[in-house]
């Protein structure tokens, strides 16, 4: 019922949000009420995932398919992603209160955010086929009309074109998908599909599509070209969610399909989406690495992360497959919990992100630096996000990659050889990307928050509304404390899990609550909680240590770098100089990336120049690649529209003269 | 046997008016001088037809030998009339504008106005017919009819596009009555001699009986004769001239009805196929048809550089999609069919009155010059993009629901033909957008027309049709009315 | 009244003659000799509209009959006549693909006719099944000649030859009913005056009937 | 004896170690350079000193500067701490795994390298970029390593592991091998020693670790090297601990078999500080860009371990 408002409320406010006009109070006004919302759907799923598992109650529209009417339902799985994105929304629609008025057109946002806050909830709760669709599309099209928010920029505009591009072949496959589960009868609610049973070659078909559909849309590589370009136009607070949580929905999308409507998953698909995971997770941090672009930056990470849990989905169907059921409900767990992770820092990291561009108007990296001190609440919150999206214990993000080694380090026990040959090499990919996840946000950090700025707009930052900046520090306290009490999380995703997968799982069974020990108390474990009681310990003593035995006198002076003492800015690192030994080491190949200097003669006073050469291999040739194919044959096709009226006829003639053979032919049998 | 046909409906049956309207608003306006009234008067006129068509709603009349109200062309006629209305509200405003712009003469308005009724007329007797001959007549004029609008404006582009126009749909008329006549000899036997081998009611029912190879010739026929009417590739080439060279309102009502009124004969011929059972089935035909169609146009999209042409092409790939749909067969696919027929014509004609008055306020129709549409006129833009969206196949609008339905269904029973359609569907979904973008966002062009300063009734009733088919369209997108869909499932097991 | 062997063969006779003149249409290099076939072509139709209608016993397809001989043997070449001389266009026909070929291409299109028609149409009536495998490639002889001339006077009267195609299915149809042949004689009308409001158009701003020329002023080219 | 007893004992150990093995590497490392050197003590004696001094901290510092070296120092301690060295009775053994372990290393060097970047110099900079490519390796490496020791002996917990190999759980095999030979490669750039890193060195071009603390003195100063010095230590004890666990205390042992297990535990620090100098002392530093090639190995050799596995097996 509340959910069900909730939505209502969202539709209410789109209309709202085109009669907000120019009155800024109006539009602080709808995003207060999409907060409100937000909060309210929060707590349906909330409410919902404290209750046993089992599905929720179902409402029937009079709307959708004539002969079906719309189906919507909450179960536990529907709930957690309720959970997962309106903690996003919630944040999101905070923060617009104060972003909204630094907006170029702020009426081009302010009617849709509240249609994308609805498009991602209806999908949650759809219980056919068709509602599912229309959702999905509902949002991915708000989405669209946000990214082409500001549309005066062209660059804005050709990648809301590749967004949308993408999305419709998203959806297009995810249709056929449903289509096959459905069969020719149409069968498109989601509880007969359940009961359908199919055919091998159907259910390959099936998988694929959903992989292809779904992972479109969450940025598998390589279908992921759009969200480094649709997010960095998107404003922030609707990147955030674009990036934080709408790639969550996608995920739904294909746990629903491959989890739960689709009985069967052969281990093979396992493998495979194991294998996308990593390439996709390792592409994805290297993009990340080698961008200037804060936003691009933060959408190739979140290309990263969606690797990293598709790991573990991947893991899972093998587990599943294989009769180890319990393995299959710890992996499954270890991706949702880094789903709600990412959801919390990416989001957190977005926001942050238009925090920087909102107070300084640059979003690249070589304009920036410095900013800790001029945007103290900013900067630790977005510390405390970095820190967390490159894993590191005790904050949250941590917490599911261990969850996901963890599984990762059972894989092996697999009857098949693929798997045993294949998990450790996966198991390499995902520890590279980890690790290089980590440098990649070292060197956003480091490079826009610290050091000296690199340009005056840095150096003149302004301060923030306050909803901006509490919006923010709420994010950091969730990453802490979903990292500080990782059990309670996990003991509420073992119910998510467990219709999934078939098996009452609690990875906290052998120790008890603070000890997270997935397989039993000798196979590994951990204690997030543990560890922060005793690393804060530690922390204190060693300041007391240090106070106790030394002196606490600080002087204030010039750096000193090895005396070259200098007050020029320019000679720090850059992003691409902080970049170069990663991009010398893992991109020579896979990117082709070359330097080439320019040095000028002896004599000459020109400066030398640095050029450094990327190729995107998958943009180069996948992408434009279709482009060309297209091209071409559009060309040779645009050759009938200038024929002469005598060469119609004979098209006509021969296409008589076709069908009157094929008709004699078939005669004839 | 002419008495028997002949025999016309009497005052208190709405055919009579539905058809009696048109026609006699047809012959007063080729005589009235004055074309301010006339524009009114074409759309009271189409007014009063609309009118009686949803009294059709309530009583249908018994069929005769010469017109029959059944399931399938009940909705068709209401939708006609239906948009014959919004088009003349559309066209009072159009060309209120045009005049301004001087482009016709009076001569010419009283033609177009009279055409235009005239048009209406074929069209709804073409509907309404329950002789085969009868609707291939009406079919031909309403062929006549239109060429004489496109090339109202006299331009060498507009004299050509109706040359080209007359030709080829002159050939595929003639082709289309040879079918007829293969029918009627198929029929001939079982019915005995004259209008009872004409009439549907009658053959539907002892259709099984029919010489079924004798059927099969006859629908390739029909099939290449009312298929260039509908503007199946490659029998399309009249149809981007023809939509981009006269004036939009009659690009509004070519590609949201007669399209449609062609693929209404073609279909019954279908029926008949369907209800025979021993003839071969049509479905590859049709699917090859409609899948040449949907990649021709979407290839064709690609390289447009004329608003009015793109979404003529745009026309094509539905009328390929419907096509596709009707050859796959089947309770789903012929519904999706029935549905993406009638959500073209609303979404369509829609477009085409946007696009009127976008090149009418940009005073030109090329894409490269049309820009920040949103920007520079909200409700105009916003109403675009909104019906360029739904053309597109997105929802909430009705055309994705029957997008659904045809690609869901095909590819449960034939994954390797789903995978064409939804290639081609792709394609053209890039190129329709990317036009869109083009046209709709960015920044406006900084010189105003002259054009662009029309008074604000002319702009608001020239907006109406749009946002009203737009309406319909979503809220068709997202609930059907209970008769509609009993209708369409009739329909659809009877197309097999 | 039982159809005598005698009427079968005049019926297919006739038929014949037309289907001949459809040959001939295509064979004609000069652009009179094509008009002049065309009438003689006329003539056959109007004959054997006339033999059906004493056949049939169906005195309305004398009225076919009559406006095929009026209409088309008479009126339209001598209308088409005074248009070649009034505009002076070219005397010769220009073709597209050889005479050659195009006969033999001809030929299999007769072929595929009886292909067709002959075998499918075993239960009807034995007057209907000949005369519709000639009618039938009269219509695809006559369009077969649209495509391969580039003239337009040329491009019409392949146009009316299929025309004259269907009207002679029309009338070896038994019993069909009258509205049909009104139709055809209406569209032919129709066609007709549309024709010479074109050529008058065309006339004023191409100065010539090739549509080669005409064809170069087209939309959107980029 | 008591966990909780054996865990502080821990945690004071490596502290109280750590500057010995340091000052005994450095002094072999002279002997053997023919330099007489310092006494293995003189590392105490320099954090001493260290702490005295007055903290100078540059301008354009934030606190991310002043915090960086005790959350760095804290990370390492606590690292340190789940690591047995002489007995594997701890309390904190639940509370990280081998994986925790490479994280918690992680969070050190990404406060360091945030610190080295925090004053905004060229050299802080540079020492970042390329602590980090070393640890975007280094760290697959090690996590490699974890896999195939959790495969050995079905934990990650390097405690149970140790009890695991004690119990002759494992006998000589392929896999172990190339694991140790993994980690020993990763323990040296891990602790910035010689081919990676010269601990020792100033010269602009060549450094890494010292790069990020060059503005760093006093109390800051004593904090970063403190933690190199525990961080060599807990490197220490992980080889020693799991390639040669003998000697070790467990539980049940009483307090006889945890002083057995710190006597083990000195001698094994002693051969391999002893070993490192030799080692440091026979090769000469790689150049940056080689950097690559010996990480990625260590990664393939880790990899390579797992993988073996399975061969022995079918075999």
């Amino acid at each position: 019922m509340l959910i069900a408002a909730a939505l209502s409320a969202l539709l209410a406010l789109a209309v709202l949000g085109v009669l907000a006009g120019g009155e800024m109070w109006r539009h602080r006004v709808v995003y207060f009420c999409c907060a409100l919302a937000s909060l309210a759907l929060l707590i349906g799923g909330l409410k919902h995932l404290g209750q046993t598992p089992g599905t929720g109650p179902a409402i029937v529209l009079p709307i959708g398919l004539p002969w079906m009417a719309a189906h919507f339902r909450l179960d536990n799985l529907s709930a957690l992603f309720m959970v997962i994105v309106n903690l996003g929304t919630a944040a999101a629609s905070v923060y617009g209160i104060g972003y909204c008025s630094h907006l170029p057109e702020p009426r081009r946002v302010t009617p849709f955010f509240p249609l994308f806050l609805f498009g991602m909830n209806a999908v949650l709760i759809a219980d056919d086929a068709f509602m599912f669709l229309v959702s999905w599309e509902f949002m991915s099209l708000a989405s669209w009309l946000l990214v082409l928010a500001d549309h005066k920029n062209p660059e804005n505009r050709s990648a809301a074109m590749v967004y949308l591009m993408m999305a419709a072949f998203g959806t297009f496959c995810l249709l056929t998908c449903f289509g096959l589960l459905a069969g020719p009868e149409g069968a498109y609610s989601f509880p007969a599909m359940r009961g359908g049973v199919l055919e091998p070659m159907t259910g390959f078909l099936v998988v694929l599509l959903a992989v292809l559909g779904a992972g479109s849309k969450a940025g598998l590589v390589p279908l992921h070209a759009w969200l480094p370009l649709a997010h960095p136009a998107a404003p922030s607070h609707v990147s955030a969610l674009m990036s934080g949580v709408m790639t969550k929905v996608a995920l739904y999308g294909l746990i629903r399909i491959l989890f739960d409507l689709h009985g069967h998953v052969a281990w093979g698909w396992g493998a495979a989406l194991m294998v996308i995971g990593g390439i996709t997770a390792v592409m994805g941090v290297l993009y990340a690495i080698l961008q200037d672009d804060l936003k691009k930056l933060l959408a190739y990470s979140t290309v990263e992360n969606i690797g990293v849990v598709v790991i573990g989905l991947g893991l899972a169907l093998a587990f599943k497959d294989s009769g180890e059921k319990t393995l299959a409900a710890l992996a499954l767990v270890a991706g949702l919990y880094h789903m709600l992770n990412h959801a919390i820092f990416k989001t957190l990291l977005f926001l942050s992100a238009g925090a920087v561009i909102t107070a300084t108007g640059e979003r690249d990296l070589g304009k920036l630096g410095g900013l800790l001190k001029r945007m103290p609440w900013t900067g630790a919150a977005t510390l405390v996000g970095a820190a967390a999206i490159s894993a590191l214990p005790p904050l949250n993000g941590f917490v599911s990659e261990w969850l996901i080694f963890q599984s990762l380090f059972k894989g092996p026990g697999l009857p098949h050889w693929t798997m045993k040959f294949g998990v450790p090499v996966v198991g390499a990919m995902l520890a590279l990307a980890a690790a290089l996840a980590a440098t990649c946000f070292v060197r956003a950090y480091g490079i826009a928050f610290l050091g000296r700025p690199r340009s005056a707009a840095a150096a003149a930052a302004h301060r923030l509304p306050a909803s901006m900046r509490w919006t923010m520090a709420m994010l950091a306290v969730l990453c802490i404390v979903l990292g500080a009490i990782p059990v309670t999380v996990t003991d509420a995703l073992s119910g998510v899990v467990q219709p999934l997968t078939g098996v009452h799982f609690a990875v906290s069974a052998d120790l008890g609550w603070p000890w997270l020990s997935p397989v039993s108390s000798t196979r590994g474990s951990y204690s997030g909680t543990v560890l922060v009681m005793t690393g804060l310990s530690l922390f204190v003593i060693s300041i007391l240590l240090v106070h106790g035995f030394g002196t606490t006198k600080v002087r204030r002076a010039d750096a000193w770098d090895c005396g070259h003492a200098e007050d020029i800015p320019e000679t720090q690192y850059t992003g691409q100089s902080f970049a170069q030994p990663l991009r010398r080491v893992f991109c020579s190949s896979l990117f082709a990336a070359r330097e080439t200097v320019d040095m000028p003669e002896p004599g000459d006073q020109s400066p030398a120049r640095l050029t450094v050469r990327v190729i995107d291999p998958i943009w180069t040739y996948l992408y434009l690649g279709i482009l060309r194919v297209v091209d071409a044959i559009a060309d040779r096709v645009n050759r009938m529209q200038f024929l002469t009226v005598r060469r119609y006829l004979l098209m006509m003639f021969a296409t008589l003269v076709f069908m009157l053979l094929v008709v004699a032919a078939r005669q004839q049998k | 046997m002419i008495a028997q046909i002949l025999a016309l409906p009497g005052f208190d049956n709405p055919l009579l008016w539905i058809l009696g309207v048109p026609l006699g608003s047809a012959g007063f306006l080729a005589v009235l001088k004055e074309w301010r009234v006339a524009t009114w008067v074409n759309v009271g006129a189409s007014g009063i037809t609309f009118a009686s068509s949803l009294l059709l709603l309530e009583r249908r009349p018994e069929p005769t030998r010469l017109l029959f109200i059944d399931d399938f062309n009940i909705y068709l006629v209401v939708l006609t009339s239906f948009i014959g209305l919004t088009t003349a509200v559309f066209s009072a405003a159009y060309i209120a504008r045009e005049t301004e712009a001087n482009r016709l003469s009076d001569l010419h308005l009283r033609f177009y106005h009279s055409m235009y009724q005239a048009f209406l007329f074929t069209m709804l007797l073409a509907l309404t017919a329950n002789n085969t001959g009868v609707m291939w007549v009406s079919v031909e004029a309403a062929t006549l009819t239109t060429v004489l609008m496109v090339s109202l404006y006299r331009t060498r582009e507009a004299i050509e596009a109706a040359w080209k126009y007359f030709i080829l749909c002159s050939v595929g008329i003639g082709l289309a009555l040879f079918g007829t006549i293969l029918v009627y000899l198929a029929a001939q036997p079982v019915m005995g001699d004259g209008a009872d081998a004409m009439a549907w009611t009658l053959m539907i029912k002892r259709a099984h009986s029919f010489q079924p190879d004798l059927l099969n010739l006859a629908f390739v026929f029909v099939l290449v004769g009312y298929g260039t009417k509908v503007g199946l590739a490659p029998l399309h080439s009249w149809l981007p001239d023809a939509h981009a060279e006269g004036p939009t309102p009659i690009s509004a009502v070519l590609s949201g009805l007669l399209l449609n009124v062609a693929l209404y004969a073609l279909l019954r011929f279908k029926m008949l196929i369907s209800a025979n059972g021993q003839a071969l089935t049509p479905g590859p035909l049709l699917v090859m048809m409609g899948l040449s169609s949907l990649f021709l146009s979407a290839f064709m999209l690609y390289r447009r550089g004329d608003i009015k042409r793109l979404f003529a092409y745009s026309s094509i790939e539905h009328m390929g999609v419907i096509t596709f749909a009707f050859g796959m067969g089947g309770p789903l696919a012929n519904f999706a069919g029935l549905m993406h027929m009638t959500m073209h014509s609303l979404t369509k004609s829609a477009i085409f009155f946007a696009v009127g008055i976008i090149s009418q306020n940009a005073g030109t129709k090329r894409i490269a010059d049309i820009r920040g549409l949103t920007s520079s006129h909200p409700v105009l833009g916003w109403g675009f993009v909104l019906a360029v969206l739904a053309i597109a196949g997105l929802p909430p609008m009705g055309v994705f629901m029957s997008e659904f339905l045809v690609v869901s269904s095909t590819f449960a029973r034939q994954p390797l033909l789903a995978i064409p359609l939804v290639l081609g569907l792709l394609l053209a979904f890039g190129a329709l957008v990317s036009r869109l973008q083009m046209m709709a966002f960015g920044e406006p062009p900084k010189v105003a027309h002259a054009h662009g300063n029309a008074s604000t009734v002319s702009s608001i009733l020239a907006l109406t049709p749009l946002w009203v088919h737009m309406l319909l369209v979503l809220v068709a997108g997202l609930y059907l009315p209970k008769e509609l869909v009993t209708w369409f499932q009739s329909v659809a097991r009877y197309l097999g | 009244m039982p159809i005598s062997q005698l009427s079968y063969e005049m019926a297919h006779l006739i038929g014949a003659a037309v289907l001949m003149a459809g040959f001939q249409l295509l064979y004609q290099r000069r652009l009179f000799a094509v008009l002049n076939t065309f009438a003689f072509q006329a003539v056959a139709l109007a004959a054997a509209a006339a033999w059906q209608a004493h056949i049939q016993n169906a005195p309305h397809l004398y009225i076919t009959a009559g406006l095929a001989l009026v209409f088309k043997a008479m009126i339209v070449p001598f209308a088409l006549h005074w248009l070649v001389e009034k505009l002076g266009i070219h005397r010769t026909v220009e073709t597209a693909m050889s005479i050659g070929w195009t006969m033999m291409a001809g030929v299999a299109l007769v072929a595929l006719s009886i292909l067709l028609v002959l075998p499918v149409t075993v239960n009807a009536a034995a007057l209907t099944r000949e005369s519709l495998a000639l009618a039938m490639s009269v219509v695809l002889l006559g369009l077969l000649m649209m495509i391969t001339r580039h003239n337009a006077v040329t491009q019409v009267v392949g146009f009316m030859a299929l025309e004259n195609g269907l009207i002679l299915a029309a009338v070896s149809a038994k019993g069909m009913p009258l509205v049909v042949e009104i139709s055809i004689a209406f569209s032919v009308l129709v066609a007709m005056t549309l024709f010479g409001i074109f050529f008058f158009r065309i006339r004023e701003r191409f100065d010539t009937l090739d549509l080669n020329d005409l064809e170069t002023y087209r939309g959107d080219r980029q | 004896m008591n966990a909780v007893l054996g865990q502080l004992g821990q945690i004071f150990l490596v502290v109280a170690l750590a500057p010995l093995i340091t000052g005994w590497v450095r002094l072999v490392k002279s002997r053997l350079n023919g330099r007489i050197g310092a006494s293995p003590l003189q590392p105490y004696r320099d954090i001493y000193r260290l702490l005295q001094k007055e903290a100078i901290v540059a301008h354009s510092a934030s606190w991310v500067f002043r915090a960086a070296p005790y959350v760095t120092f804290a990370a390492v301690w606590l690292a340190a701490c789940i690591i047995p060295t002489y007995t594997t009775n701890m309390f904190l053994a639940p509370a990280a795994d081998l994986i925790a372990l490479v994280a918690l290393l992680g969070v050190a060097r990404f406060w360091t390298a945030l610190a080295g970047m925090d004053v905004g110099t060229a050299f802080g900079g540079l020492g970042a970029s390329r602590e980090m490519m070393i640890a975007s390796l280094a760290e697959p490496a090690m996590l490699m390593v974890s896999f195939s020791l959790s495969l050995i002996s079905g934990t990650t917990s390097p405690t149970q592991i140790i009890v695991f190999i004690l119990d002759g759980g494992v006998g000589i095999e392929v896999s172990m091998g190339l694991a140790l030979v993994a980690l020993i490669m990763v323990a040296v750039a891990e602790n910035g020693r010689i081919p990676i890193d010269n601990p020792a060195t100033h010269l602009e071009l060549t450094m890494v670790h010292e790069a990020m603390v060059l503005e760093y003195s006093g109390r800051h100063l004593a904090l970063m090297e403190g933690a190199g010095m525990v961080r060599l230590t807990l490197f220490m004890a992980l080889i020693g601990g799991i390639f040669a666990p003998w000697g070790i205390g467990v539980p049940g042992t009483g307090a006889a078999g945890a002083l057995v297990g710190l006597g083990a535990f000195l001698a094994k620090c002693f051969v391999l500080a002893t070993a490192l100098a030799f080692f440091e002392t026979a090769i000469a530093k790689m150049r940056v860009f080689r950097y690559a090639d010996f990480l990625g190995g260590a990664l393939l050799l880790g990899l390579l371990a797992t993988i073996f596995l399975y061969v022995s097996e079918a075999v």
